[in-house]
């Protein structure tokens, strides 16, 4: 009966992964944060992490604060090579410049890209 | 969320050619009377429905159960939206791809 | 396969139980894992797979024994194998 | 002079309705002001005085003929002359 | 809100030798029986409650209703509260100056 | 029967509020702006507008941005004298430093300052 068991077999995916609200405000950024981790852990990849509406704010804050709560991105980017965009006119809006190291702007074309590229799409916050 | 950035998702898709439907549940109905004139802090729902038509998003549906409970009828609703029953909304998320919220 | 339904507030159960279709499951996360203990939760008669995030009951002191026997717990990377397992997700707040 | 309560989301005439004082007050505001027009805000057996913000439920094209009779509505300076009757106030969102 | 901001706000107004109570109602109650382990995202509140016998401030009280329509009991908590029922609530607001929210 | 209509007289207060929400969030920083001016206009006097928690992003987006659903805060401040304070250790906490004019940095204490003062305290989101 060896080999009748789907469920063992682990199929790889690609992830495409949006936050939607500021890791100060509510926990999903790190929910979000410990997703990525597992799924990178489980052997998936993360086509790209889309910061949009109130979570363009991750994208300035230090990662390394006293703060345990609030989610190392730096360390993602830098560790695992994940692609951290966040959405600049969300960022404009709310008057934000200088992000943190690891983020670049883009605009909401990246988010669709990575949507079109990726099997799974998953959203934390809002 | 702000209204408008929800809708600027909406119309970014679009402009990608990917098939969009919308669809309002619970106190998201009561967006659907909304009227166009100052703006509702940074919410302008109705002005911003009406340009999913031009962006040929014509899929617009709202929940009939919501609207019952809140006391609403589609009289409210200065767009051409349809109604489904509660019982077919599941049908409706498991024909899509992709489910963004609020 | 089917949607899977990520509830992350006290009301989104009731938000979403009579949206589920045949395949879908739910998952309870953040202040949502409040409902795998509380009456309110009324998990019977929801017809489908339910999921309770460990870490997040953990955090907020809710033993194991006070989770109802309708929902299974599970960890990060169980969450993530639901993702797999279901082609798509929805967030009921 | 008691409490005044501001009611700011659709959920939140509910969580206020046995916590009322005689001397207190409600006013509704921002999404709240739904609750001045839907069958959910039964604002029959509150004792007393209660407020719409007339702004806020224009702004969200609700019809004066839409709100209940029991509320009475006012405009900005209605509810700072509200919170000046009212030594204190509370916000249930 | 975060709870450490909630409770920076309590301890300075204590500081200021204002006479401070915490109620707890509605899902507040669930944070009665929060461990002091990992922080819930920016959340801590029951090593920071611990904080508040500390700063004198010992009138804690959560609403009887509150707790029972959640099927907890006071054996959750892990700090000492007492409980009030929810027709004295109002009793409460009322002889306070000031009510912050969280 | 003059002078036995005391509703008639308007009883002059000194109000405090807290800003507890992002104005880009929710509606409350919008409706705590339009109350104060609605005080003002009614001869109250605000002793001091205090940012806090989410609320001190409003320190960070320009007022005259072209989102009308942002809070002028600079013009309240400009054109009536208002003082407004943001917390400083909560923004500091969501790393932004370079407020926009108007604002000056403050702690808790200038809070507790305004409470002690003002006969009103109003508290608008969270």
């Amino acid at each position: 009966m060896l080999g009748e068991r789907p469920e063992v077999s682990i199929r790889l995916m690609k992830f495409a992964i949006q936050i939607n609200d500021s890791p100060t405000r509510s926990e999903s950024a790190r929910t979000g944060f410990q997703f990525i981790k597992a799924a990178l852990a489980s052997g998936h990849e993360v086509v790209r992490v889309f910061f949009y509406q109130e979570g363009i704010y991750n994208a300035f804050i230090p990662g390394d604060s006293a703060e345990a709560a609030i989610p190392d991105w730096n360390a993602l980017h830098r560790d695992e090579g994940i692609e951290l965009v966040y959405c600049l006119s969300a960022a404009e809006r709310r008057g934000q410049a200088n992000s943190c190291p690891g983020f670049v702007a883009g605009g909401l074309g990246l988010w669709v890209d990575a949507c079109l590229r990726a099997e799974r799409v998953i959203v934390f916050g809002g | 969320m702000i209204d408008s950035e929800l809708f600027d998702q909406m119309l970014t898709l679009a402009a990608f050619d990917q098939a969009i439907t919308v669809l309002f549940v619970d106190d998201g109905v009561y967006r659907l009377n909304r009227e166009t004139g100052e703006p509702v802090s940074t919410m302008e729902t109705a002005g911003l429905l009406e340009l999913l038509a031009f962006y040929d998003i014509e899929s617009v549906w709202v929940e009939e159960e919501s609207l019952v409970q809140r006391d609403m009828n589609l009289d409210d609703a200065r767009l051409s939206v349809r109604t489904m029953l509660r019982e077919d909304v599941a049908g409706l998320l498991a024909r899509h791809d992709v489910i963004l919220g609020d | 396969m089917g949607v899977l339904h990520l509830v992350n507030s006290t009301e989104g159960l009731g938000r979403c139980r009579d949206r589920l279709g045949p395949d879908d499951a739910v998952i309870l996360l953040e202040a949502g894992v409040y409902t795998a203990m509380a009456p309110s939760g009324k998990p019977e008669g929801m017809d489908v797979d339910l999921f309770v995030l460990q870490e997040h009951l953990s955090q907020r002191g809710i033993a194991r024994t006070r989770v109802r026997p309708a929902f299974t717990l599970i960890d990060f990377e169980g969450f993530v194998g639901l993702t797999v397992r279901h082609t798509r997700s929805v967030t009921w707040a």
